[in-house]
C-alpha cells in the first residue's frame, strides 16, 4: 500500500451528510429574517451592534485558542462561535454604547464558554450568562429600548454610540417596552395596558434587538424543526412551560393583575427563547425527556421571574438556572439500557 | 406466510444500500500460491497446530486444533506447510502467529472418519464457525441452545455494500431449504424463521420459490434497515424480545445461524466436508468487477482484489468486513477469515470518513440511533476523561459496535474506534480482578494449611504432655510453675 | 447576680451535652471491619509487602485506622489507589513506587539444594518442592513479589521478565 | 399556611444562604468534588440546621430571656449546636461508615459553618416565632442541600471537561459557583 491508509482501523469506514460546520450555518441562516427585520426597524444601530459583537467575539475567541494550543485556532472557524455572538446581538438593546457589546461577547465566549474547555464542554449557555452579567451589571443601558420611530441615520447612531453614549442625550430616543409597562402598572397600580397583539407579533414596538418579530423567528424556528436540525421537545416543553403558568394566573389570578398568555406567545423573546435560546444543544440535556422537563422548567420560571420579581424579561436567568441542573436531570432521565 | 412484525427494533438508521455488484453470478477465485492460517488472536493463542514444517497436506485436512470452543482448522487445498511464523493479522495487533502452506493441488481429498457422534464436536472438529462477522463457533451455540424454541435463520444483511448472503440466497435457495430441513431434524426446534430484507428482490423471490407452500418454515419479510441484522435486534423485532445484557441468545433457547453458517453446518454434518470456501463480497470503487466470490479460507486480500479488478491507486482504505462494522488493513497480505463477509477497496467516491474529531456538541443524534440505546456521547466524554469505570456504569459493555452513532455523528468523532478501545482495556482490568480474587484464594489456602499443620503439632505435644503428667505429676507442676512465671514476665 | 446565673447556664448546658455525647459514644460505637473487607477486596492480594505492612489484610486494617496512605500498593498501582479513592472519598494521588513490569521468580534447579526456606516465605505457596528435593516455582501462580529471594541460601532465584501484554492504542 | 409557605420559599431560593447570604461557602466547596458526598453532607445539615433552629429557639426563649442573659446567647448558641453536631457525627460513623469516611473533616465542620450559626442568630434577632424560627432552618437547609448537590453534579461533569491547565480543580469551580450567584440573583424581589 504505497499511500498511508487513514489511523483509524476501526468503526465505520462511511459517513453521513452532517457537518460541524453545515449546521452551524443552518441555524444562523434560520436566524436571518428576524435580523433582517432588526436592521429595518432599528436602522443602523442594529447593524453595527451586530458587528460589533460578532468581530470581537471572533477575535476573543481565536485569541483564546491561540492561547491553549495553536492547533486549536482551527475551532475558531466552526460557526459556533458565530451563531452565540449573534444570539447575544439580538438579546441586546440596539442603539447601546459600544462597549456593551464588546463586553458582552468577552463574557460569552471567553469566560463562559472557552473557560470552560471550549465547544460542547460549556455549561451554561453564553449568549445568556452575558446577558445577565451585563443586566446586572450596567442596567441603566440594558433597558433603554430604541424607539422604532426615532432611529436615527448612520452618523449619529455612531456618535451615540461611540462618543456621547452616556445618559442624559440619549433618553429622548428611548421607550418602554410592552413588558416594561405592564411592570410598571403593576408597581404603581395603573391599568394594565393592552398592547396591539398583532402589531408585537409582526414586530413593529420597541424590544431587544432580535426579540421584536415573533413571526419572523417562529418562521426560523419551523425550518430548524423540519429540517430535523433541532427536535421537538425543546421548544414544545418552553411552549408549555411559559403557557401553562401564565392561562393558570390568568384565570385564577385576581382580576387586572396579569396579562393574557395570547400576549406571552406573540412576545418575540418567548419565540426567540423556544427556537434558539432553549434548543442550544450543548448546555441542553441530551434524553428526550429531560429535554422536555428541563425546557418545561425553563419556561415556567420565565414567567414567574418578571411576574413576581424585580426584573422585566427572566429569560436569561430561568436560562442559567436550569442550565445549572442539567447533569442532575440526565442522572435521572437515563433510558433503560437494552436488556437490563 | 409471512410473519407479523412483533416491535420495530431501538434505534437504527436508513443507509443508501449501494449494493455493487449484488446481482452478479458468483466467480470462484482461481487457486492462490499460498494459505495463511492464524493460531492466535491478539497474540492471544486459539488454535494450536498440529503438523510441522515441509509437511505435505491434503484438501480439507485439519492443520490446527482449536482450543476451547474455538473450531479446528483445516487446508483449502493439498500442498506443503511452509512455514509457521509470525504474519500481518485482521485484528487489533499488527503481527499474529499463522501457518503458511504453498498450495499445489486439490485432486485427492482427505478423508474425515466418522467416529465423531455429538454433532457439536463434529461441528468444532469440522471448523465450521459464524461467517455473519463475529466468527462465533458453532458448535458452542447449537449446544448451548439445546432444542432451541425458536431457530432464526439470519439472512438479513442490512450493511451497504454487502451481498453474499443474498447471492447465496439467490443461487443456492433449494439446497439452503434442504439444509434447514436436515439441521431442524438434528436440533429439532420449536419454530423455524427464516428472516430477510423485502429490498433485495431476488433473493425473496428464489427463496419463496424454493419453500413454495412449506408450512414448517416460516419467512419473515423484514423491510430494510440498519442494524437489523444484529443477532439481539433481529430477535426484538420478530420476537419482541430483549436479550438480557451479559446473556448469549443461545442460553435463551434462541439459536440465530447466518444463512451460509448453516450451509456449512449442512456439510459438515451430513457429508463430513470441513468449512474450507465462503462467499466473499467484493465491493467499493476500488474494484473495477465489483460481486461476489467463491474464495478459499486462508487466501491472502491481494489475490481475491486483483482478481475483481484492483486499482491501487484511487484506493485509500481496504476495509474486512462491512463498511459499517469491518476492520481497515494496513496491508494486503493479510489473510481472509472463516468472518470475513467481504473485502472493500474504498475511495473518495464512497462518502470515506474522515474523522476529524471536532468537539462534540451533544446534539443526541448519536442517542436516537443507538440499538442498544446507550449514550454515546455521555460515554466519549467519559472515556475522554479516563473515568473507564463510569463508562461503564452507563453500559459500555452492551455496545455492539455497530457504527451507527459514528456516522451520524456531525463532528465526526471516532465514537467506535472509542469504545472497543475501552472494551478492551475493561477486559484487561477484569483479568486483573480474576488473577487478584485467584490469588487470595491461593493464600487463604495456605493460610489453611499452616494452621491445620500447627493444631496437628499441638495435638501430639499435648498428648505428650498428658501421658507425661500420668508418669510424674510432681515433675510436671515445676514445669507449669516456670511457665507461668515466664509468661507473666512476657505480660509486663 | 449576672455572674452567677451566666455560670449556672453554661454549665448546665456543657454539663448535659457532655453527658448525652458519652452515652451515645458507648451505644454507638463505630464497627470498622466492614470497611476492612470493602478494602481489601479492593487490593491485588499479592501479600507482597511492598507497601510496609505484611500483607493486603494489615495493609487494610492501617487505611483505616488513618495509618497508611491509599496509594502505597504498588503492584495495584493507578487501579487500586483510585478505587480506594472512589471508596474512601480520598482525592487521587499518584501511586508511591511504580510497579516495573510484571515479573515471576524463576529457580535455577541445578543449584537447588532443597532446603526448603522459600517455601516458608512464599505467601502464595506457588514453589513445590521436598525436602533434599529439586524445588520449581508454579510460574502461573506466582506474583512476582521477590520475599522468596532472600531466605535463600545459595541464591538460585532470580526474576524473570514477563513477555509485554499487547495494549491497544488510544484513537 | 400561606405565610409559612412564603418563609420557607425565600430562605430556599429568594436569600438562598449559599449563592445570596455566601454563608457556608466552605463546605459548599469543600464536599462538592462526589455527589455521594454531597447528598450525604446535605443530608447532615438538614438535620442539624433543623434541629438547631428549633432548639437554640426554646434555649433562648425559656432560659436566656427569663434569666436575661442575651449577651451569653451566641457562647450558649455555639455550645448547642456543637453537641448536636457531635451526636450527627457519631449516629453516621455507626450506621453509615463508607459516608463517614468519604465526608472526613466536612461533618464536624458544620459546627463552624457560618451557615449554621448564620440561622439560628437570625432567627433570634428578626424575633419569628417558634414555628417560623424552625421553617427557616428548615428552608435554608433545604436550600444549601439543594444548591450543594446541583453543584456536585456540575463539578462532577466539570473534572471531565477539557479546563485549561491554569483553571483545573477549584477556579473552575469557583467561576460556575459565581454564575450560578448571578442567576440567582434573578430570584431578587420575590415573595414580597
Amino acid at each position: 500500500m504505497e499511500k498511508e491508509l487513514k489511523p483509524i482501523k476501526q468503526g465505520p469506514a462511511v459517513h453521513g451528510k452532517s457537518q460541524l460546520q453545515l449546521l452551524m450555518l443552518k441555524v444562523v441562516l434560520a436566524l436571518s429574517p428576524a435580523l433582517i427585520w432588526a436592521f429595518y426597524v432599528f436602522g443602523w444601530a442594529a447593524f453595527i451592534a451586530l458587528m460589533l459583537t460578532c468581530v470581537s467575539g471572533f477575535v476573543f475567541e481565536w485569541v483564546a485558542l491561540r492561547l491553549r494550543s495553536r492547533g486549536r485556532t482551527r475551532q475558531a472557524y466552526d460557526g459556533s462561535g458565530l451563531l452565540s455572538c449573534i444570539l447575544l446581538a439580538m438579546s441586546l438593546p440596539p442603539m447601546g454604547p459600544w462597549w456593551l457589546y464588546v463586553l458582552g461577547s468577552f463574557v460569552s465566549i471567553v469566560i463562559t464558554k472557552q473557560l470552560f474547555g471550549g465547544l460542547g464542554q460549556n455549561v451554561f449557555n453564553p449568549a445568556m450568562s452575558a446577558r445577565v452579567f451585563l443586566l446586572l451589571s450596567c442596567p441603566a443601558y440594558m433597558t433603554a429600548w430604541l424607539d422604532p420611530d426615532k432611529k436615527a441615520g448612520l452618523v449619529d447612531t455612531l456618535r451615540y454610540m461611540f462618543i456621547d453614549w452616556h445618559r442624559e442625550s440619549y433618553d429622548a430616543l428611548t421607550t418602554a417596552t410592552t413588558l416594561d409597562a405592564w411592570r410598571n402598572a403593576k408597581l404603581t397600580g395603573l391599568p394594565l395596558p393592552q398592547p396591539e397583539l398583532t402589531d408585537m407579533f409582526v414586530g413593529s414596538t420597541a424590544g431587544s434587538m432580535g426579540e421584536v418579530s415573533a413571526m419572523l423567528l417562529l418562521l426560523g424556528g419551523m425550518y430548524l424543526l423540519f429540517s430535523g436540525i433541532i427536535r421537538w421537545h425543546l421548544p414544545a416543553g418552553f411552549l408549555a412551560g411559559v403557557m401553562l403558568p401564565a392561562t393558570l394566573f390568568w384565570l385564577l389570578g385576581p382580576e387586572g393583575t396579569h396579562l393574557s398568555p395570547l400576549v406571552y406567545l406573540v412576545a418575540g423573546s418567548t419565540m426567540m427563547g423556544a427556537f434558539f435560546i432553549v434548543t442550544d444543544p450543548v448546555t441542553a440535556p441530551v434524553t428526550p425527556h429531560a429535554r422536555f422537563v428541563f425546557a418545561f422548567l425553563i419556561g415556567a420560571l420565565s414567567y414567574l421571574i418578571p411576574a413576581y420579581g424585580l426584573y422585566p424579561v427572566g429569560l436569561s436567568f430561568a436560562v442559567l438556572l436550569m442550565n445549572s441542573t442539567v447533569p442532575l436531570l440526565e442522572r435521572l432521565f437515563r433510558p433503560r439500557i437494552f436488556g437490563r | 406466510m409471512m410473519f407479523g412484525l412483533a416491535k420495530k427494533f431501538d434505534g437504527g438508521l436508513k443507509l443508501p444500500p449501494n449494493k455493487h455488484g449484488a446481482e452478479a453470478p458468483s466467480r470462484i477465485l482461481p487457486i492462490p500460491e499460498s494459505l495463511t492460517y492464524y493460531l492466535t488472536k491478539n497474540i492471544k493463542e486459539t488454535h494450536q497446530c498440529i503438523v510441522n514444517i515441509g509437511e505435505t497436506v491434503l484438501f480439507g485436512q485439519s492443520i490446527a486444533r482449536g482450543l476451547g470452543h474455538q473450531p479446528d482448522i483445516h487446508a483449502a487445498y493439498g500442498g506443503v506447510i511452509e512455514a509457521i511464523g509470525s504474519k500481518a493479522g485482521p485484528y487489533d495487533a499488527p503481527e499474529e502467529q499463522a501457518v503458511i502452506i504453498r498450495t499445489s493441488e486439490y485432486k485427492n481429498v482427505y478423508k474425515h472418519d466418522d467416529k465423531i457422534k455429538n454433532k457439536s464436536d463434529l461441528l468444532k472438529s469440522m471448523g465450521v464457525a459464524g461467517m455473519g462477522g463475529a466468527a462465533f463457533p458453532t458448535g458452542e451455540k447449537v449446544q448451548a441452545a439445546g432444542a432451541p424454541r425458536v431457530w432464526l435463520i439470519n439472512g438479513v444483511e442490512c450493511e451497504p455494500m454487502l451481498s453474499c448472503d443474498q447471492c447465496l440466497m439467490r443461487e443456492q435457495a433449494d439446497k439452503l431449504v434442504q439444509a434447514i430441513r436436515y439441521l431442524a431434524a438434528e436440533i429439532m426446534p420449536g419454530r423455524v424463521i427464516l428472516a430477510l430484507e423485502s429490498d433485495k428482490a431476488d433473493a425473496v423471490s428464489a427463496m419463496r420459490l424454493a419453500l413454495g407452500d412449506v408450512t414448517d418454515i416460516e419467512l419473515a419479510c423484514l423491510p430494510p434497515r440498519y442494524p437489523q441484522g444484529g443477532e439481539k435486534q433481529l430477535i426484538q423485532t420478530l420476537l419482541g424480545l430483549e436479550v438480557p445484557s451479559g446473556t448469549h441468545a443461545a442460553h435463551l433457547g434462541i439459536l440465530v445461524l447466518n444463512v451460509a453458517t448453516v450451509m456449512a453446518a449442512f456439510d459438515a454434518l451430513a457429508y463430513h466436508l470441513p468449512l474450507t470456501h465462503r462467499l466473499v463480497t467484493v465491493a467499493g470503487q476500488g474494484v473495477s468487477a465489483p460481486g461476489n466470490v467463491w474464495v478459499p479460507i486462508g487466501a491472502a486480500l491481494k489475490d481475491v482484489l486483483d482478481f475483481c479488478g484492483y486499482d491501487g491507486a484511487a484506493t485509500l482504505r481496504v476495509t474486512v468486513g462491512g463498511p459499517m462494522m469491518g476492520r481497515a488493513v494496513n496491508s494486503l497480505d493479510v489473510a481472509v477469515t472463516k468472518g470475513t463477509s467481504a473485502i472493500l477497496a474504498l475511495t473518495a467516491a464512497d462518502e470515506l470518513a474522515v474523522y476529524s474529531a471536532q468537539p462534540c456538541i451533544r446534539c443526541g443524534v448519536c442517542t436516537e440511533v443507538c440499538p442498544a440505546r446507550l449514550q454515546p456521547e455521555d460515554m466519549y466524554f467519559n472515556i475522554r476523561a479516563g473515568r473507564l469505570n463510569r463508562t461503564r456504569e452507563t453500559g459500555l459493555m452492551d455496545c455492539i459496535a455497530c457504527g451507527a452513532c459514528a456516522y451520524v455523528c456531525p463532528s465526526e468523532i471516532p465514537l467506535v474506534a472509542s469504545f472497543l478501545y475501552a472494551q478492551q482495556i475493561c477486559r484487561i482490568e477484569d483479568e486483573q480482578k480474576a488473577r487478584a480474587a485467584y490469588i487470595g484464594d491461593l493464600v487463604k489456602a495456605r493460610d489453611a494449611r499452616l494452621a491445620a499443620r500447627r493444631s496437628v503439632r499441638m495435638g501430639k505435644s499435648a498428648s505428650r504432655e498428658a501421658a507425661a503428667r500420668t508418669v510424674d505429676p510432681a515433675a510436671m507442676e515445676k514445669v507449669d510453675a516456670a511457665r507461668e512465671k515466664a509468661r507473666s514476665k512476657i505480660d509486663k | 447576680m449576672e455572674m452567677i446565673s451566666a455560670l449556672i447556664v453554661m454549665g448546665a448546658l456543657c454539663l448535659s451535652g457532655g453527658l448525652a455525647l458519652a452515652w451515645a459514644a458507648r451505644k454507638f460505637a463505630g464497627n470498622e471491619n466492614a470497611l476492612v473487607v470493602q478494602i481489601e477486596e479492593l487490593l491485588p492480594q499479592t501479600q507482597c509487602a511492598q507497601c510496609g505492612y505484611p500483607g493486603c489484610k494489615p495493609y487494610a486494617e492501617a487505611i483505616v485506622a488513618g495509618e497508611a496512605d491509599i496509594n502505597q500498593c504498588q503492584p495495584g498501582g493507578e487501579r487500586v489507589v483510585k478505587a480506594l479513592g472512589q471508596l474512601l472519598g480520598a482525592d487521587y494521588r499518584p501511586p508511591a513506587k511504580v510497579a516495573e513490569k510484571p515479573m515471576v521468580a524463576f529457580i535455577r534447579e541445578a543449584e537447588c539444594i532443597g532446603c526448603t526456606l522459600c517455601i516458608k516465605a512464599c505467601p502464595v505457596d506457588c514453589i513445590i518442592g521436598a525436602p533434599k528435593q529439586m524445588h520449581t516455582v508454579i510460574t502461573a501462580d506466582c506474583t512476582g513479589c521477590t520475599l522468596c529471594i532472600p531466605p535463600c541460601p545459595v541464591n538460585c532465584i532470580d526474576m524473570e521478565m514477563l513477555p509485554p501484554r499487547w495494549q491497544p492504542e488510544r484513537p | 399556611m400561606k405565610e409559612v409557605l412564603l418563609i420557607l420559599l425565600s430562605a430556599t431560593l429568594v436569600n438562598n444562604f449559599v449563592l445570596t447570604r455566601f454563608l457556608g461557602v466552605c463546605p459548599f466547596m469543600g464536599v462538592s468534588q462526589r455527589l455521594e458526598t454531597a447528598v450525604g453532607m446535605a443530608m447532615a445539615v438538614t438535620y442539624v440546621l433543623t434541629l438547631t433552629s428549633a432548639a437554640t429557639w426554646m434555649l433562648n426563649a425559656y432560659i436566656l430571656v427569663p434569666l436575661s442573659a442575651e449577651h451569653l446567647r451566641l457562647m450558649a448558641f455555639i455550645v448547642l449546636i456543637a453537641v448536636v453536631v457531635q451526636m450527627t457525627e457519631i449516629l453516621v460513623r455507626h450506621f453509615m461508615p463508607a459516608l463517614h469516611r468519604a465526608m472526613g473533616l466536612f461533618l464536624p465542620l458544620i459546627t463552624t459553618n457560618c451557615a449554621v450559626l448564620g440561622v439560628t442568630l437570625l432567627n433570634v434577632g428578626e424575633q419569628l416565632g417558634f414555628m417560623a424560627a424552625t421553617v427557616q432552618g428548615f428552608g435554608a437547609s433545604l436550600g444549601f442541600g439543594l444548591v450543594l448537590i446541583v453543584f456536585a453534579g456540575l463539578r462532577d461533569r466539570l473534572d471531565g471537561c477539557d479546563v485549561p491547565e491554569a483553571f483545573k480543580g477549584t477556579p473552575i469551580a469557583l467561576i460556575t459557583a459565581g454564575i450560578m450567584a448571578m442567576a440567582f440573583l434573578g430570584f431578587d424581589g420575590m415573595g414580597r
